[in-house]
Formats: C-alpha cells, sequence, structure tokens
C-alpha cells in the first residue's frame, strides 16, 4: 500500500516538475505577452497543484494535508491577481479603468 | 549539497540583479525574489522560526514599502543619470568590497573549532519558560530584554515618521486615500485574502509556543492584511491622532514593561519570570504585544499623515 | 523517497531560474512580474518538497505565509501599476 | 566544506555586493536597497553560526537565530524610516537627490 502510494507521489511530483519546466519554456519562448501568460499560468495552477496532490498522499493527518491544499488556493489567487494586471495592460486602450 | 550549490548561486543571482537592474521597479522585483529564495535558505539552515519572519517582512512587508516608493518616485529616475559616478571610482568602489568580501569569507573560513554554541543552556533551561519553541524561548526569557526594546525601537520609527508630516495635516490620515477598485477584481481578492489571512496569522502566533511562529510573525501577517485592506480601499487609515489606535501601539510595550518591572517584586530581578507563571506570564505579553507590532508595521508602511484630520 | 522530493525541488528550482531571464530580457515590466511570480510558485513548491524532504513539517508554514505575501505583493504590484499608469495618462 | 560553509561564503559575497551598490548608486532608493541587501548578507551570517552551533536535539542555536529575527524587525523599520525621509525630501524639493547643490 504505501509502496503504490510513494510511486503515486513520486508520479505526481514529476508531472508537477514537468508543467514547471514548461512553464518557463513558454515564458522563455512565446512571442506575446497573452501566450506567455497561458504558459505561466498553466505551470502555476497545475504545476503546483500537482506538487501538492503529491505530497498530499504523504500528508500526516488532515490539518497538515488542509494546510497543503491552503497553499495551493492562494497561489492560485496570487494568480488570478496577476492574469488581471496583464489583462490590463496587455488589453489593446493600455491601462484606464 | 548540489541543491544548496544550486541555491546559492540563484540568491547570488537575484542579488547581483538588484544592485545592476537599470529601472528601480525592476530592483525591487529582484529584492522581492531576493527575500523569497532567502526564506528557502533559512529553511536549509534548520531556522524555520527565521524563514517566516524572513518570508513576512523581509520579502512581503518591505516589498510592498519599496514598491510603493518606487512608483511614487518614478518621475525622478531620469534626474539621477548625470550623478552616476566615474569609473575610477566604481573601479576603487568594487576593489573595496572585494576585499570586505574576502576578509568576511576568510572569517567564514576560520570559524573556530568546535563551534561555540548556546544551545545546551537554552535546552537546560527551556524548562522553566514552560514554551516548547527554543527560539520564542530566548526571545520572551533570556534575551526578553531585547525583545522589549525592540517594540520601543518600532514605535520610536513609527514617531519620526509621523514627525515628518506637514503641519497643516498633523495628526491627520496617513498616506493617500485608496479608492475600491471599480472593475472589483482587485477588491474581492482582497476580501478573500484578509479574512484568510488573519487566520493565518493567528495561526502562526499560536503555534510560536511550541513549534517555529510566534508573535513577530504572527504580528507582520496582521499588518500585510491590515495594509492590504488599505490599499485595496476596503478600509481608510485612521487618522494617527486617535485615542484607540495610540492606546493599541502602547499596549505591548506597556504590558512588557509592567511585567517585567513587577519581575522585581516576585523574584528580585527585572524581567525575571516566577517559575510556575512563566508560560502564563509570557502569553499575557505577547498577545498585546502582537497587536501592538501589527499596528506600528502597517502604520510604517502607511507613511506620515497626509489628509487632514476631519474635526 | 527523501532523495527523490530533494531532487525534484531543485529541479524546480532550477527550471524557475531559468525563467529569470525573463526578469533581465524584459520587454514590459508584466513580463518581469510573470517571472516573479513563476519564481513565487516555484518557490512555494520547493519549500512544500523541502518539508516532505527533510521532514520540517514548520517549512510547510513557511510556504502558506509565503503564497499569502506573494498574493498580498501581486495586489500591491496591481495598485502601484494602475497608479503609475494613471499618472502618466 | 561543508553545507554551512557554503552559505558563510554566499554571505560574505552578498556583504560587498550590497556594499557595492550602497556607494555606487546615486539614487537614494537604491542606496536603501542595497542596504538591505548588506542586511539579508549579515543575517545569514548569524544563522551560518547558528548552524554551526547546532546540538542537544536543535537544528541550531536558537540563541542567533532569535537575534536574527529581532534584527530582521529593526531592519525593517529603519527601512521604513528612510524610506518616509525620502519620499518627504522628494515633496519638498521634487526631487530625489543627495546632491548638496540640487
Amino acid at each position: 500500500m504505501s509502496f503504490a502510494l510513494d510511486a503515486l507521489t513520486i508520479l505526481a511530483v514529476s508531472t508537477g516538475a514537468f508543467f514547471f519546466l514548461a512553464g518557463t519554456v513558454g515564458l522563455l519562448r512565446f512571442p506575446d505577452a497573452l501566450s506567455r501568460l497561458h504558459a505561466l499560468t498553466k505551470a502555476d495552477n497545475l504545476g503546483l497543484g500537482l506538487v501538492v496532490l503529491g505530497l498530499l498522499l504523504q500528508a500526516e493527518g488532515s490539518f497538515a494535508a488542509l494546510k497543503l491544499i491552503g497553499v495551493w488556493l492562494l497561489t492560485l489567487l496570487a494568480g488570478a491577481t496577476v492574469t488581471q494586471l496583464i489583462a490590463r495592460t496587455a488589453r489593446p486602450g493600455g491601462t484606464h479603468e | 549539497m548540489a541543491f544548496d550549490t544550486g541555491l546559492v548561486l540563484l540568491v547570488l543571482g537575484v542579488a547581483v540583479w538588484t544592485i545592476v537592474a537599470r529601472d528601480t521597479f525592476a530592483a525591487v522585483v529582484g529584492f522581492v525574489a531576493y527575500g523569497l529564495l532567502l526564506a528557502l535558505v533559512w529553511v536549509r539552515l534548520a531556522a524555520p522560526d527565521v524563514a517566516l519572519t524572513e518570508a513576512a517582512i523581509g520579502s512581503g512587508v518591505t516589498g510592498v514599502l519599496l514598491l510603493g516608493a518606487s512608483t511614487r518616485l518614478r518621475r525622478t529616475e531620469t534626474s539621477g543619470a548625470g550623478e552616476k559616478p566615474g569609473i575610477t571610482l566604481r573601479l576603487a568602489a568594487g576593489m573595496l568590497c572585494a576585499l570586505v568580501s574576502a576578509g568576511v569569507a576568510a572569517i567564514v573560513l576560520k570559524f573556530p573549532e568546535p563551534a561555540p554554541t548556546l544551545a545546551p543552556q537554552t535546552a537546560a533551561n527551556i524548562v522553566a519558560t514552560g514554551l516548547g519553541n527554543p527560539v520564542t524561548a530566548v526571545l520572551m526569557a533570556y534575551r526578553a530584554i531585547d525583545t522589549l526594546l525592540e517594540t520601543v525601537v518600532l514605535l520610536l520609527a513609527l514617531v519620526g515618521i509621523w514627525s515628518l508630516a506637514q503641519d497643516r495635516v498633523w495628526g491627520g490620515f496617513p498616506g493617500p486615500r485608496h479608492h475600491a477598485d471599480l472593475e472589483g477584481v482587485l477588491t474581492f481578492i482582497a476580501q478573500l485574502l484578509v479574512p484568510v489571512g488573519i487566520l493565518v496569522g493567528i495561526h502562526i502566533f499560536w503555534i510560536g509556543s511550541v513549534a517555529p511562529g510566534g508573535e513577530f510573525q504572527g504580528a507582520t501577517i496582521l499588518a500585510a492584511m491590515w495594509i492590504l485592506a488599505m490599499i485595496t480601499g476596503l478600509v481608510d487609515a485612521p487618522p494617527v491622532s486617535r485615542r484607540w489606535l495610540r492606546l493599541m501601539l502602547l499596549a505591548g510595550p506597556a504590558v512588557f514593561l509592567a511585567i517585567g518591572l513587577a519581575g522585581f517584586a516576585m523574584t528580585g530581578a527585572f524581567l525575571a519570570y516566577p517559575a510556575p507563571y512563566a508560560k502564563l506570564l509570557i502569553v499575557t505579553i505577547e498577545v498585546p504585544v502582537m497587536l501592538s507590532i501589527a499596528a506600528a508595521l502597517a502604520l510604517l508602511v502607511a507613511g506620515p499623515p497626509e489628509r487632514r484630520p476631519q474635526r | 523517497m527523501a532523495d527523490f522530493l530533494l531532487a525534484a525541488a531543485g529541479f524546480v528550482l532550477a527550471t524557475v531560474a531559468l525563467g529569470l531571464v525573463r526578469i533581465l530580457r524584459g520587454p514590459s515590466e508584466a513580463d518581469r512580474i510573470m517571472a516573479a511570480q513563476l519564481l513565487g510558485s516555484g518557490g512555494i513548491a520547493a519549500l512544500l518538497l523541502l518539508a516532505a524532504a527533510m521532514s520540517v513539517p514548520a517549512a510547510v508554514d513557511v510556504a502558506l505565509t509565503l503564497a499569502l505575501l506573494a498574493a498580498f505583493v501581486s495586489v500591491a504590484f496591481v495598485k502601484g501599476f494602475a497608479r503609475s499608469g494613471a499618472d502618466g495618462a | 566544506m561543508s553545507t554551512a560553509m557554503l552559505y558563510g561564503l554566499c554571505s560574505a559575497v552578498l556583504v560587498g555586493l550590497g556594499l557595492f551598490g550602497l556607494i555606487v548608486h546615486p539614487q537614494p532608493l537604491r542606496k536603501i536597497l542595497a542596504f538591505n541587501l548588506i542586511g539579508g548578507g549579515v543575517f545569514l551570517l548569524f544563522g551560518v553560526v547558528a548552524r554551526r552551533g547546532a546540538g542537544v536535539g536543535f537544528g541550531g542555536d536558537p540563541v542567533p537565530q532569535a537575534l536574527v529575527i529581532t534584527g530582521l524587525v529593526v531592519a525593517f523599520a529603519a527601512t521604513a524610516l528612510a524610506v518616509a525621509l525620502l519620499l518627504r525630501l522628494f515633496e519638498q524639493t521634487g526631487q530625489a537627490t543627495l546632491r548638496l547643490d540640487g
């Protein structure tokens, strides 16, 4: 049982790490800000999400698990804020409210 | 070791960026990243208490303070160009700094063996404090005088900032009035974040007696949430002449000092706690101290009064 | 398991560090903030992995604080941005 | 070389780098930033001393760790005061420079 859980953790964490790689490559290679944003949100939401998922399987107790999920949700919120910023600045017409 | 080498290179890279970036705003972004990486370093150095403080103050609140300043000073950015020191001076400065670095490195390499440590003494005396976290025990018992003075230093810095206000706004509202975001997204995020942050802050404070955390870390998170509510226009900063605000700022140091003086009567020494009540007294000090620190930190970021008090 | 988690932490940190080249190249400030944001979530992921690898549960609290403060800093970024944009207009 | 030693050398470089920024940057805000960079290096040195003092079940000597926590908060207070002074200077003169003739 513990072996299966460990294998799942390794799988999820590896996939998460891969998304971070993909996000970085996208950030460096994509031509314009909006598609770079697209790459970034994938890395943020999925990369960290999968790492959290992998660690959840190893978490000791429900409070530790709750904190892990909390970290992920807060990062999503930070990502949403940045997305808002990019939407403002990259949108044709500029920064006017 | 490979991990640590990579982390060190990353820290140094971000530090170089903070110094050489042409744009101040970009340098501040670098500084926030520097704080984040240092938090990782503190975890690697087995100092999670410091990592929490670094993440909260070193990166977060300092970052927001410098960010605000850099946006206000943006228009002065180009005017400093003519003052850039010449190549000779820069070369001399570079050599001097390399010398300083080499000196510090030499000290690091010549650290005495075995390393001097107060860990055994802390371990021997921690039982008397009733606390489980050695760092909190040091802050609240062994070096309590430092902690007391620190709360006073925060107040002095705040008095210094308030005294920079112009006469006509004396005692008024600090900083500009921020209005709630018309599109509502930031306001919505802040409304979500503030209650969650207050919970996290109280949690970090509360576990501080047994696990990494404590009143400084908790206070910084609470302060950050208050600043967040202010900059998103959810609440306005209070006029600095408000009595409740002054009381809140003074409560921590006052209680700390009172219990410290009571130590003379109870055990014959300043800031000495009688053993059976040590934990109770420490918690009695910590709660008002946390609130005072949180208020002081938030107001330090808010800056001097800029708007006239209403009455 | 610990070794794998530590290696994963190192890998994530190394990849997001590559993304920092975006901070250097820009061109817009939005790009710089995106790179910082990526470093933020990568750093948080690395912290969580370190917490499990080194068996330091407190590092999860550090990650929680960082995530909270990262959201706070990004709101301040956006507000500062809106203001400097308004000044320029 | 031990891990603590590695971070010790890192702190030495950080102090030098920060000092360089403090000297060569004409803008006061950049000087404040550089000063905080030096602070980070000095605190890291304390962290290395603490780590080397690990023992009796503690990962590090708690005394220097506690000093760093105090130091971080005081450094922040000093930074806030410096920023407020700078902004007041700007408000008063319309410039943010340390030049005497400005």
